[in-house]
């Protein structure tokens, strides 16, 4: 059971929280002029990332907003979050995992 | 009179009281403080139970929750399967048996309470021995936030089970101060009794407090029985101790076989001797201590055999000052006896090869083959074990963010060192929450302890007995032998997990406390491969186990789920209704009158509505207020419909779809004001559109000026409906003028009652003339009241959920999620009309244009009509094509769609139905099958408005 | 003011309620007129208007005239008066709101207030509330929206020792919410009557 | 010795105590060939039992099965083993009912003691409209000729007599499709049972060799590169639950699926109490008692992605609480462990199997939660495929290219349970 910090509310139980799936797959501006394959692409195709994968969250059961985070499906661990208006962070070197070098 | 096996003085037992308990039909006695194992091996009682498979005798092997040997069931208080003698605290009335390794259930329910506690710290000390006491004590001292959990009774953990002393007084007084000192801490909260089972993500620790068990029938019943705490640590100490595992031989599950060290906590802790002759067989120097200590008591040891070549050299004078015989370079190759050991076989032991062996006469055989470290929580949380060789066990291999391991969970084994580590433990946790530790955190003074003679790391003794390692027991409890690893090795198996698999060790109650490290060790060595790299398998949840009724909590009976009501509830309730349960609302279904079943309630009901006035709470619907200047542009992309042409006093009903373009909702939109909507959803349906609405304004359109607010409990809303519905409506609000000129269907208008707002709607969903009254459900009942008078005098009958069903069918309006399935376009309902083709765009548009949605074979929504007029089709039958004969062809039968909903109508004088059939529009006129409980029912398909297809009714 | 009959949701409870020890009252504050208000960006114009600052920290609320404004959202607010009929004060901020382009809904019924106060009040709020509640982090000015038992709520801490909290339930919760109440009041109850 | 000591208690043997002897042999730990005419990615159910159905129906031996772990260590190791058929489409009861006749005769095929037991599976309705969509899926079970039955709360009591019916429950039962056929399997003993099959066949069983990428040449897969070294493929076969993603992404198929934790627990060991399966979708649990004895019991899946094998613990507490409204009886049995194991979701709960834009390369992925029970049937049907070179027609409507099409096989909405 995580702690999800949300960009408004601060640090909240998961439970809080609805997941959105994959971040930044904008609503195609012109459905009319795909083609079947590529509005399929858009309903149904979400990239199921193993590590760090951008992705969405909405704190349901506190300020029900939606943001953004960073998290690495292995770990579970959240990189970062951010607010929908704030851009997606660049892509670094995973972040600094739970784990650290010294025993 | 003291049982044979009580010492005279003594122990953490109040000896001034006696409890009298049943084990085995047996009634015997201890004392407060006892287990019920120290209780039975005060009358000098080893085994407990038989073994799972080969029906071996089972005794206590251990003194806590390691044990493998000791399971019991307790029958009263209340039965409860499973438990280990071990860990069962005594008390009166205990009655409790042992078990072959299966428990049983209590056949009536558990009437004891449960319930969770959420508690946050900034310093979490699992165990509350010496490392556990100090690093609880340093942060305490800090200011910090701390809870101190211990699973025992009591605190101070390996000190309860020995003579150590701190700063030149007994151990136990230091842990008495120390207790006191963290009583006094506001910020402190410390539990005993509690175990930490469970360690997840960033810093959250469940913890089980047995808060009433050790009270036996005088627990009180309003107080937990059991409580999980849910701990939220910014940071975790994990002070757990260590245990202690056994070497593997010949025959060494024959009772009176023991752990050495839960000798000595029998001994010291519970004032119990466990035995009158004892060989203790070790390889490392921890045993000698019990040894000593068992023979200043009294206790006849016969031998110490160490397995080292030269034994403890620091330890020999001692043993030759009690008169201990020690015999290095030995080992314990078998035992004898019938169900108790009588004797140790003993050989000479070098270079892995065993001599020529002797028996000696014993009474009780002691064991210790080293300490593992407890670091399931460690393990849980994700952190990486090593092996180390010299302890023979797994260490925690690498430093967590937020969890440091501190003490003989470490691998520290010594006093002063766990106190040590302890306080550096919650050091670095401090600091690492940048709380600066206190200037004086001082501990006691340990006395310096020697340095130990390495150990041997021995997983087994080689199997002289000619039983080839068949007797020779890995894993107690599920009766697996070094043979079954043997085996497994031998049919190809090379994973650990494999031959846990294989084998079914660890996969028992004790969870491979004792046996897990041993299987890793013995199959290393089978394989030729070091330690490290068999591995070990994986820690999982919980540490020990935890009852289901204590992490269901108190979310059981009426609490299992919230209830939701609507203002009238009360009502309902005393007007005698029949409830259904939709979604969390309790809806009334149908309110029968004396001497009338569903079926009756139903037809007179639907009749009152069809013929007079009917009445209905509907206040579950979902309520969004759409605000905003471009409220009208979202309405617009969401709805298939067109929105924004509604004028403001009119009302449009609108279909929802998801991207897929399968219907997810429907309802009615009020248009209030230019920039302003107030948006009915169904009643399942309210969150999720909310939820919906605000994914896309937020997520995509966060330039549309709207806000959606949800008002679904601000609203009551009660359609009045019937032919005589405009009296009762006209009469409750003389300031409206309800006349169909003035007040058109599809319209709404604002009136008030005396002072209070409400404002009426033009809205039918049964096809008849029909007023929903809104109002604020501060005055639900009052307006209420006001409607059921008004009527009266034109038989007003409040319906519920079944007769707007059946009304609302026989107009084939469909219900979202029983007349559809997320499969079902609004074209197959029927509804292009409520598609708009002038939008450019809305969800769910583009997907209408795929392949798929193009077949004529499609499933569409029409109406059924069963020829034989009598038979009702039960919902969810499915249609098949007519076959001539009436005979159904043998499987696979084809099948055309399924009956979504079924009525029998009181205005159609005959049952009928709805359904989704293949090209179903194609076939209205035709004729098909319904298989009903093995005959077939021909039905015509017809469209779906059976009630008034012109619609003359509800335009009043 | 009306003469219509009103009713609240928790009629039913008063006995229970009246049952409980001091260290655990639960006092029913129903009929408060209250208004949900998204605006965004809140300037001065807004607070001369509304006549309150709206709190701009998550998590906090203030005292405004004879309500309180509180904290639920980077654009939104809940505004609650006990002088005010429903459609007055709706009225009012709609009034002062709308030109900065913002909305206000009438939200009065949607909730109803449970005012819990004594000694016990956290150890009966933990038992369902997973943020931290110690008056350090959760004094007099906080407020939290999230889950008490299974219902989602508004939480406001009216004091600083922990002892007064008014919790805002969804109406047809409050039934479950004032049984889940009772329940976890039971073990601080002398004289349990179950 | 004192082997079998008389029983303290004079309690009777323990039933289920008595576990079957496993061979002497399973399976040969072998090295890699340089090539292959088939090569199967993932160790698990599937892949083992392709690589069965392969030499057995096809001959076909010249097979390699590369797991990245241990043989059958993923979802195989971690699933609750219900085996059932009572899927509401036709195209989903087609290969499951495929699959549990097969079960049926597997015994007897493996010749290995798998403990398959048909104990009957009961679906519990909740609510009028479970009431509708559990007659929906009896009535096209019936037509599409699986056993199936819809059940009263008092016929509900005879099958399970544990199982709360009583009225005054938050949701009462109102009561349950039964299929006397479904049952449940040990898992470990089926996935040997097939290993030791496929390596008598000659098949080669390569543990511990994760494959690491793909060499292509145009539209074919020509082998795979593995931690065990490269090695050559005539045609290749992703059965990698859980990691099906990873794979296709090495590819660049996209492929629709998600992945999540979905959790499981068991248990102490226990005297005989549950005869058969019950699952609840409304109330969310589902539950068996194992042969030795312990409750073996899931619920739903964890909300995110994730590949962590792990979950939330408020989802077991959940299930606990469902678990003890639904059996009161259960109140004082113990949780005793707890594991996670990947499930790969698909947007209409239906698996995905068949060809890839690699001509060579079949996909066989996002069986949810029904993976376990469909392990023979989409074992041979796959090696039919394979051996064939064309989508044996009962996993044809399985096909990627439905998503495009919109030819879903919701069973979502109309099966109402899942697992």
């Amino acid at each position: 059971m995580q702690l999800i910090a949300c960009p408004w509310c601060g640090p909240r139980e998961e439970v809080e929280f609805h997941y959105g799936g994959q971040a930044h797959v904008p609503y195609p501006d012109s459905p009319a002029e795909l083609s079947d394959e590529e509005w399929a692409l858009y309903v149904f195709f979400r990239d199921n990332t193993k590590g760090r994968f951008a992705e969405r969250w909405n704190h349901t059961t506190g300020c029900r907003r939606w943001f953004n985070a960073i998290r690495d499906t292995t770990t579970y661990r959240f990189e970062s979050v951010y607010r929908l208006d704030d851009p997606k962070p660049p892509v670094t070197e995973l972040a600094r995992s739970r784990r650290s070098t010294a025993p | 009179m003291s049982p044979p096996f009580r010492t005279a003085s003594g122990g953490r037992i109040d000896r001034a009281t006696a409890v009298e308990f049943i084990f085995d039909g047996q009634t015997l006695t201890g004392h407060p403080g006892d287990t019920l194992a120290s209780a039975l091996l005060a009358h000098g009682r080893h085994q407990v139970a038989t073994s799972i498979t080969l029906g071996r005798s089972r005794g206590i092997a251990a003194a806590w929750a390691e044990d493998p040997g000791g399971l019991v069931q307790v029958e009263e208080p209340f039965p409860e399967p499973m438990l280990l003698a071990t860990t069962v605290e005594l008390f009166d009335g205990l009655v409790a048996h042992g078990l072959p390794g299966q428990g049983r259930l209590a056949d009536v329910p558990d009437s004891a309470r449960y319930d969770a506690v959420h508690h946050h710290v900034d310093v979490l000390v699992v165990g509350a021995g010496p490392a556990g006491l100090a690093a609880a004590l340093t942060a305490a001292r800090a200011g910090a936030r701390v809870a101190l959990v211990d699973e025992q009774s009591e605190a101070g953990g390996s000190l309860l089970s020995g003579t150590e002393r701190l700063d030149d007084a007994p151990a136990l007084e230091w842990v008495a101060a120390a207790v006191a000192e963290l009583a006094g801490s506001p910020e402190v909260l410390h539990l005993q009794r509690t175990t930490a089972f469970g360690s997840y993500d960033d810093g959250f620790v469940l913890a089980l407090e047995r808060r009433t068990d050790h009270l036996g029938a005088a627990a009180p019943r309003h107080v937990s029985r059991q409580r999980v705490w849910r701990i939220r640590a910014r940071s975790v100490v994990v002070a757990t101790g260590a245990h202690e595992r056994p070497v593997v031989f010949a025959d060494n599950d024959r009772p009176g076989t023991m752990l050495a060290g839960a000798a000595r906590t029998f001994l010291h802790r519970y004032g119990v001797l466990p035995g009158r002759a004892a060989v203790v067989f070790t390889t490392n120097d921890s045993a000698y201590d019990t040894a000593l200590d068992l023979s200043r008591a009294g206790v006849h040891v016969q031998a110490v055999v160490d397995a080292r070549p030269e034994g403890s050299p620091r330890r020999r004078e001692e043993c030759e000052a009690a008169g201990i015989r020690l015999l290095p370079g030995a080992v314990v190759t078998g035992t004898q006896g019938v169900e108790r050991v009588t004797h140790a076989l003993v050989a000479p032991f070098a270079d892995g090869a065993v001599g020529a062996g002797s028996a000696i006469a014993c009474d009780l055989l002691l064991v210790s083959g080293g300490w593992n470290p407890a670091v399931h929580l460690y393990s849980q949380a994700r952190g990486r074990l090593r092996y180390d060789e010299v302890l023979g066990a797994f260490l925690p291999g690498e430093r967590l963010d937020g969890l440091t391991v501190a003490g003989s969970a470490a691998g520290v084994l010594d006093l002063a060192g766990c106190l040590a580590d302890g306080r550096r433990g919650a050091r670095a946790a401090l600091t690492a929450l940048g709380i600066t530790p206190a200037a004086d955190d001082r501990l006691p003074a340990a006395p310096e302890s020697a340095v130990p003679t390495a150990p041997l790391v021995l997983w087994r003794v080689p199997d002289t007995s000619g039983a080839d390692g068949s007797t020779s027991f890995v894993d107690l409890q599920r009766d697996a032998t070094v043979a079954d690893i043997a085996r497994a090795i031998g049919a190809g198996l090379r994973s650990i997990e494999h031959v846990k698999r294989y084998t079914t060790i660890g996969t028992a109650h004790d969870q491979g406390k004792t046996s897990g490290v041993l299987t890793s060790g013995i199959t290393a060595e089978l394989l030729g491969i070091p330690v490290q790299d068999t591995g070990t398998t994986t820690f999982r949840p919980p540490y020990t186990p935890v009852a289901f009724a204590a992490l269901a909590g108190r979310d059981r009976g009426r609490l299992f789920d919230p209830e939701r009501v609507t203002a009238l509830h009360e009502w309902h309730v005393a007007a005698g209704a029949v409830f259904e349960d939709v979604g969390q609302w309790k809806r009334p279904r149908y309110y029968p009158r004396p001497g009338e079943d569903m079926a009756a309630a139903v037809l007179r009901e639907c009749a009152a509505a069809r013929t007079g006035v009917g009445i209905l709470d509907g206040s579950t619907l979902g309520k969004i207020d759409v605000q905003g200047p471009d409220a009208a542009v979202l309405l617009d992309r969401l709805y298939t419909n067109m929105m924004s042409s509604l004028k403001v006093g009119s009302v449009r009903y609108g279909v929802m779809c998801g991207v897929d373009g399968m219907v997810i909702d429907d309802g009615t939109v009020l248009r209030l004001a230019e920039d302003r909507f107030l948006v009915l959803t169904t009643t399942g349906g309210a969150a999720k559109v909310l939820d919906w609405m605000e994914e896309w304004v937020q997520t995509e359109w966060p330039d549309l000026r709207v806000h959606c607010t949800s008002v679904t409990e601000q609203w009551v809303t009660l359609p009045v409906v019937g032919p005589r519905s405009r009296d009762v409506v006209g009469a409750v609000f003389p300031g409206v003028d309800v006349s169909a000129e003035a007040f058109p269907f599809m319209t709404w208008r604002d009136t008030s009652l005396e002072g209070v707002p409400v404002r009426l709607a033009r809205i039918s969903f049964s096809g008849e003339l029909a007023y929903e009254v809104y109002v604020n459900p501060w005055y639900a009942v009052a307006v209420w009241q006001r409607l059921l008078e008004a009527g009266r005098p034109h038989g007003i009958t409040p319906y519920g959920t079944e007769t707007m069903h059946v009304l609302r069918a026989e107009k084939g309006y469909p219900i979202i999620g029983q007349d559809t399935d997320g499969t079902v376009t609004p074209h197959d309902l029927g509804m292009a009309w409520a598609v708009s083709k002038k939008k450019p765009d809305f969800i769910g548009k583009r997907s209408f244009a795929r392949p798929a949605n193009a077949d004529p074979l499609r499933k569409q929504l029409v109406g059924l009509l069963p020829v034989d007029r009598e038979t009702v089709l039960p919902e969810g039958s499915q249609v098949v094509e007519f076959l001539a004969d009436g005979e159904l062809p043998p499987p696979p039968v084809p099948m055309l769609g399924h009956v979504t909903s079924s009525y029998r109508s009181a205005e159609l004088a005959r049952p009928f139905a709805l359904a989704l059939v293949r090209g179903g529009r194609e076939r209205i006129g035709e004729t098909v099958h319904v298989p009903v409980d093995g005959t077939l029912v021909p039905a015509e398909v017809t469209g779906s408005v059976l009630v008034d297809p012109e619609g003359a009714r509800r335009d009043g | 003011m009306a003469e219509l009959l009103r009713t609240h949701p928790l009629e039913g409870w008063t006995t229970r309620f009246e049952r409980l020890p001091d260290t655990v009252r639960i006092t029913v504050e129903p009929y408060v007129a209250m208004v949900d208000v998204r605006l965004a960006p809140v300037g001065a114009e807004a607070s001369a208007a509304l006549g309150v600052d709206l709190p701009t920290t998550p998590g906090t609320w203030v005292p405004a005239g004879a309500g309180r404004a509180v904290w639920l959202g980077p654009d939104e607010w809940l505004l609650t008066s006990t002088t005010e009929a429903p459609e007055e004060l709706e009225a009012r901020v709609r009034a002062a709101v709308a030109g900065l382009g913002g909305s206000a809904t009438d939200v009065s019924a949607q909730r109803i207030g449970l005012r819990l106060t004594g000694a016990r009040v956290r150890d009966v709020l933990v038992k369902g509330c997973s943020i931290d509640l110690h008056p350090r982090v959760f004094g007099r000015g906080s407020s939290a929206q999230t889950l008490l038992g299974q219902a989602g709520v508004v939480l406001l801490a009216l004091s600083d020792a922990g002892d007064d909290v008014l919790v805002l339930v969804r109406s047809s919760f409050a039934g479950y919410l004032a049984d889940w109440l009772l329940d976890a009041a039971l073990e601080f109850t002398p004289t349990p009557d179950r | 010795m004192s082997l079998g000591s008389s029983h303290a208690t004079g309690t009777p043997p323990t039933p289920g105590a008595d576990l079957p002897e496993h061979p002497d042999l399973l399976w040969r730990d072998t090295e890699p060939k340089r090539t292959y005419d088939v090569v199967i990615v993932g160790g698990g159910g599937h892949g083992l039992a392709t690589a069965h159905y392969l030499a057995k129906n096809h001959g076909i031996t010249d097979v390699a099965v590369l797991e990245k772990g241990w043989l059958a260590g993923g979802n195989m190791a971690r699933n609750t083993t219900i085996i059932r058929s009572n899927y509401l489409w036709d195209e989903s009861s087609g290969i499951y009912e495929h699959a549990l006749k097969l079960w049926e005769g597997l015994e007897d095929d493996l010749g290995y003691p798998i403990l398959f037991s048909q104990r009957g599976v009961l679906n519990l309705a909740h609510t009028l409209q479970d009431v509708r969509d559990s007659v929906r899926r009896v009535e096209a079970n019936k037509l599409n000729g699986v056993d199936a039955e819809w059940l009263e709360p008092d016929e509900v009591r005879k099958v399970c007599p544990v199982v709360n019916t009583s009225t005054d429950i938050r949701y009462p039962v109102l009561g349950a499709t039964y299929q006397p056929r479904a049952g449940i399997a040990k898992h470990d003993f089926v996935a040997w049972g097939f290993a030791r099959r496929a390596d008598e066949a000659g098949i080669d069983l390569v543990q511990d060799c994760e494959v690491t990428g793909f060499t292509t040449d145009g539209d074919r897969v020509t082998g795979v590169r593995t931690t065990r070294g490269a090695i050559g493929a005539g045609t290749v076969v992703l059965c990698a639950a859980g990691h099906t993603s990873v794979l296709t992404d090495m590819l660049g198929i996209r492929v629709p699926i998600q992945s999540h934790p979905l959790q499981a627990l068991v248990s102490e060991l226990l005297e005989p109490v549950h005869p058969t399966v019950v699952m609840s979708n409304a109330v969310h649990v589902y539950v068996s008692q194992a042969h030795k004895g312990e409750l073996v019991m899931g619920a739903g899946v964890d909300s995110y992605n994730g590949y962590g094998q792990r979950g939330a613990f408020h989802v077991i507490e959940r299930q606990m609480a469902a678990a003890v409204e639904l059996f009161p009886v259960f109140a004082r049995a113990h949780l005793l462990r707890t594991w996670g194991g990947i499930v790969d979701v698909s947007p209409d709960a239906s698996p995905i199997v068949g060809r890839t834009p690699y001509e060579n390369v079949y996909l066989n992925c996002g069986w949810g939660t029904g993976g376990f029970k469909a392990t023979p049937g989409i074992g041979s049907a796959l090696a039919h495929t394979i051996a064939h070179d064309e989508p044996h027609p009962l996993v044809a409507p399985f096909s990627l290219d439905r998503f495009v099409t919109g030819a879903l096989v919701d069973e979502h909405g109309a099966a109402a349970v899942a697992h």
